[in-house]
């Protein structure tokens, strides 16, 4: 009979909590999110699945001796993870469409004032009663505009650690609503013929170019903003290895397995901080608020420059690859390259969309650098 | 810290870091624009001017040849073993 | 001179102990069954070669700043490495057969009393002098009946880290014997004419059904039982990873590298458990006697079993499935076939077998969390 | 403690483990019942209910035409190039 | 105007001083070499990148919390990075030459006085002031003389951290330099008509002697020398995972998946010890005046010795195949089989050097070991 | 210590060390042979003495037969697929 009684109150039953129940449907709804609609399953699906672990009540996967407190500690609160996964995306990303018209680095410049925008939002929202974000809160809140995970997480658990859960969480779902939010904003800010305009096509790049290229960006990054390095510093040293050319094997290796390995490790510890009581919070409403805003003043900035550009420059300019500055590498730029087709059904822009899209990656690690150089990493 | 007070440091920042990204990224334009004449510098003094203004050679086999030479060789080879089995 | 005595001070031959000498016999026994006889090579060859480098004198190997040291504190102590090989056999396993015909979940519980009556017989043990079995020793013990290697060791690395070294050996070196142990069992409990029942063809299985399935085993762990949610928490996800379809990436690497490289480490930390003062001791053989035991009869209960259910049931069963209850995936399952096929030439029952045997690692993952929960994890 | 005492308790666990064991096994088939029905809804209210009630897609292909349509293709270029490479 | 005075503080331009800038145009300098020349670009890449990483001011990669911070303490200070790579390294080696023709020990023996040397050369540099190597450190620098880049690692780790940096970079540069550095020797201790020897064809070798050299080689080394067993320990795991052929998915991810991983983060922990204050020293010209002795006379003795087994020996040996004794794998075997086609374009000795190659590895493992023994690990 | 003194035990370590490595490597050929015979012992008493004193059977099969027989297979498989295909 005793034994029952243990049994009992060591059942989930006896032991959960309304926040726990609400968080785990939250699991499952970045599950269902993942799977029935492929959203960005890749982080979503270890991200949902994390959160649903962490919520269990008794098992204690995030305290001390738990496999997700393990994970987290090693992973996130050191920053290594982020940076590993950076060091695969850049040995994933080709540069080519950068280099040939590097102008294109004015969109991602552009673009990135969806994230200080933002910042400046958040700190508004302070007038709201119930929220106090400070500074460095704001700075991380904001850093969704840069429509890239590993920014994100990598400065939310350097500037704002308790928020970093909802910012994640933030940041992936609305990359992975690109293909909604962005479409109606382009189409808002462009006339049609504006839509229809060709872009002439890029020069081939030599290998030397793109070898250099990388140590390129990183020499500016040492220069200008040191602060930015460790971030920048892994996305070029994967892009060296991938362009060199000698050391395919290490490339291979970083684009797969180990990107692999630590992208479930590290959704796994990013849903470990979906806890009841660091999520379910009016802090998370505002977050989730924010960042809509941040991608939508993003895009529309980055398609507005574009448009100056083709004004004021020597060669015309598609409008719509602005949008892909904001980043969310590729879908943004699959994005401008449907919505062009749909006004000029010969116009392909996808090439001439990825050099903002790529450029929009070394904006937001700039922008992250700036932030946490500003308001104190 | 007042509201007021931080949303003058909110205004600050966003000028500020806006400004940088831009500065940098010029920079970073006029950077790309050097290396790609010393690139070209480079690959002209190795004597090898054409081949080098394309794609990396490994993408170009890929797209040019369609399947790589070992693949073809490999296939025929079997094709032949298969040939031998099925007499 | 005084170098040459250094020298000679330092050499294995000075320092060697007689227990150290016997335990790296004994890891050469391991590799020869490894590598000569192919019993569990993947898991038995790093055990073996790590007790042969953990009894080496001066090299420290298991001491504090030794290679081994480091890999058990990291993997073993912390329970991360079996629940990533539980992850990755969640990526490896195909739940179709037991969601076709999910009443063999029965035969994975009745296989289980294996483990339980072992648990008993532990304690009964200590009537015999010498024997000081504590409860959670004997549930350590005891989970040598769920023939399944990571559950064995997780429980183990709580409940008994010193017994950590023999009951993985005796767990895999059983689930190696598999073929050896059981068919006797088998055809002493069954007749001639059931071990020819043939089975109707299971139905196939929808994706749906197999993306729900790791979802509702985990709620049900959650519900009733969230002391064994890490493990079949990191189950469901590996399961969840292989089924859901979109996240193909991240389940090959944990079916394939990752499972790989921990398996390595996992294997030669368990083998530096294997010192001579742990393993050499009267408490061993107890082991390994009632290893053998829990064996024998989870075997017959899940025989027996099914004996009962084509009894009462609607459909018939050949009893010998139930055989494959005590898990050992999927060596128990070939048996099945192998022994049903001696019977009945036309009689394969390799699928029918698999529904049990993958019920037999859920089953004892609940035995595991049933232990834990009760005698303090 | 006791050795007998030590007996009583690990009967008592050996009791309540197996009942465990049981109902919670007993309950997962309830579920997976359950599920079974309700992933039969769900497919057939996708109006696709024909290829869902069958093994994974991917298995299916890989099962019924043997080699994927990607390899036959490759196989069918790099013969033609045997081809033109041996005549 | 603050924040700009902030944001300049925070750039590289106001921070550097002028011995990063050297240390980052030595770590340019090692990615010329590995890019540009292809040497050894799998270490030179990582090293040099991680050189200019841990050299950029303000960013601290290699300060508490920085990445190559963690890398160093978890794969370096532990000693477990070289050790994995040993581990691949043995899963890549096979060692079929060296069991056909086991005399080929001796030069694998001979080209070890290399190391001892170049021990006895470091204590004299301290004649001239500004040296002041100890025991331990003129051991550390010996060891690049073993022309082996894991086992420089390991013991540098052991004996002089403060080394590590120029100890590995002289080690991976010189054993890209290889093909520079023997012929010279090579020709300048052989006559033409030597350099023309033929050997006789090579037995084949049996799996089971495969499958037993590595226990052997073990076993030997737990006997005389256990401080060597954790370098020759891992090598002969990954050799026996090798050969067995039982676990052929663990040995595939030991030699590729792992090893690649391994390698990125050992090179960037290596690299992270190239800051100013401890690689702009005197000491580092010693070391790479050493460096250049050690493969020198390791060249030159393994030679030599080689002349001698042909003149007394039973069968006619080709001098040219000591020079492979350093280890150097494979490049070393390479330029034997390059030097002896000049003389004679009909004599490959490939398959004849990869006997002294593989045995110069356990020669330097044995050396180190000794070296640990006798100075103090 | 004074460097002489250093020097004396530089040397002694040379001596030492160089004489240890010599040792231990001829030990290991004398083990090497002995293991040598060993394995012949083994291998005959397994009654299949010729095959095993060859290459490891997997590096035979991959010299000796040029194309694993799977691959045979698919490939026999695809072209029969592409024929039928193609008619
Ligand atoms: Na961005
Ligand atoms: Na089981
Ligand atoms: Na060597």
């Amino acid at each position: 009979m005793e034994s029952l009684f243990t049994l009992w109150q060591s059942t989930g039953l006896a032991n959960f909590t309304p926040g726990q129940i609400v968080m785990m449907l939250v699991g499952c709804g970045l599950l269902y999110l993942a799977i029935a609609r492929k959203f960005e399953p890749l982080l979503l699906l270890p991200i949902g699945f994390g959160a649903i672990l962490t919520n269990i009540p008794v098992a204690g996967f995030s305290e001390v001796g738990g496999v997700l407190y393990y994970v987290y500690k090693v992973g996130i609160d050191t920053g290594v993870f982020p940076l590993l996964i950076f060091m695969g995306v850049g040995a994933l990303t080709d540069f080519s469409a950068l280099i040939a018209n590097p102008r294109m680095l004015l969109l991602g410049a552009a673009a990135q004032f969806g994230i200080f925008a933002t910042l400046f939002g958040a700190i508004l929202l302070n007038f709201v009663p119930g929220f106090e974000f400070s500074l460095k809160d704001a700075s991380a809140i904001a850093i969704i505009g840069g429509a890239d995970g590993p920014t994100a997480i990598f400065l939310a658990s350097k500037l704002a650690p308790d928020l970093l859960g909802a910012i994640a969480v933030a940041a992936y779902s609305y990359m992975a609503l690109v293909p909604i939010i962005q479409p109606p904003i382009m189409k808002l800010l462009t006339t049609e013929e504006e839509r229809k305009i060709e872009m002439e096509q890029l020069r081939p790049v030599s290998t030397t170019e793109k070898i250099l290229f990388p140590l390129a960006v990183l020499l500016m990054t040492i220069l200008f903003l040191p602060a930015a390095t460790p971030l920048v510093g892994m996305f070029c040293l994967g892009n060296l290895m991938r362009e060199s050319g000698v050391v395919d094997r290490l490339s291979k290796t970083a684009q797969n397995e180990l990107i692999n390995i630590v992208t479930i490790f590290l959704g796994l510890a990013v849903g470990s901080k979906l806890s009841a009581d660091k999520f379910l919070t009016v802090e998370t409403l505002g977050i989730l608020g924010l960042g809509a805003v941040a991608f939508g003043i993003g895009t529309a900035s980055g398609v507005l420059m574009a448009k100056a550009m083709s004004k004021f420059g020597s060669s015309q300019i598609n409008p719509l690859v602005g949008a892909a500055g904001v980043s969310a590498v590729p879908m943004a730029a699959r994005v401008v390259n449907k919505v062009g087709l749909e006004a000029n059904p010969h116009n392909f822009l996808l090439m001439h969309a990825m050099g903002p899209n790529v450029a929009g990656v070394l904006g937001s690690a700039v922008a992250a650098g700036i932030l946490l150089a500003l308001t104190g990493g | 810290m007042a509201v007021t007070e931080q949303l003058l440091e909110a205004l600050n920042l966003m000028l500020t870091g806006m400004g940088f990204v831009f500065v940098f990224l010029i920079l970073l334009i006029i950077c790309i624009k050097a290396l790609t004449k010393f690139a070209v510098s480079i690959d002209t003094r190795r004597d090898d001017p054409v081949p080098s203004i394309t794609p990396a050679p490994h993408a170009v086999k890929a797209q040019q040849h369609g399947t790589p030479p070992e693949v073809v060789a490999a296939i025929s080879a079997a094709i032949h073993q298969y040939r031998k089995q099925h007499k």
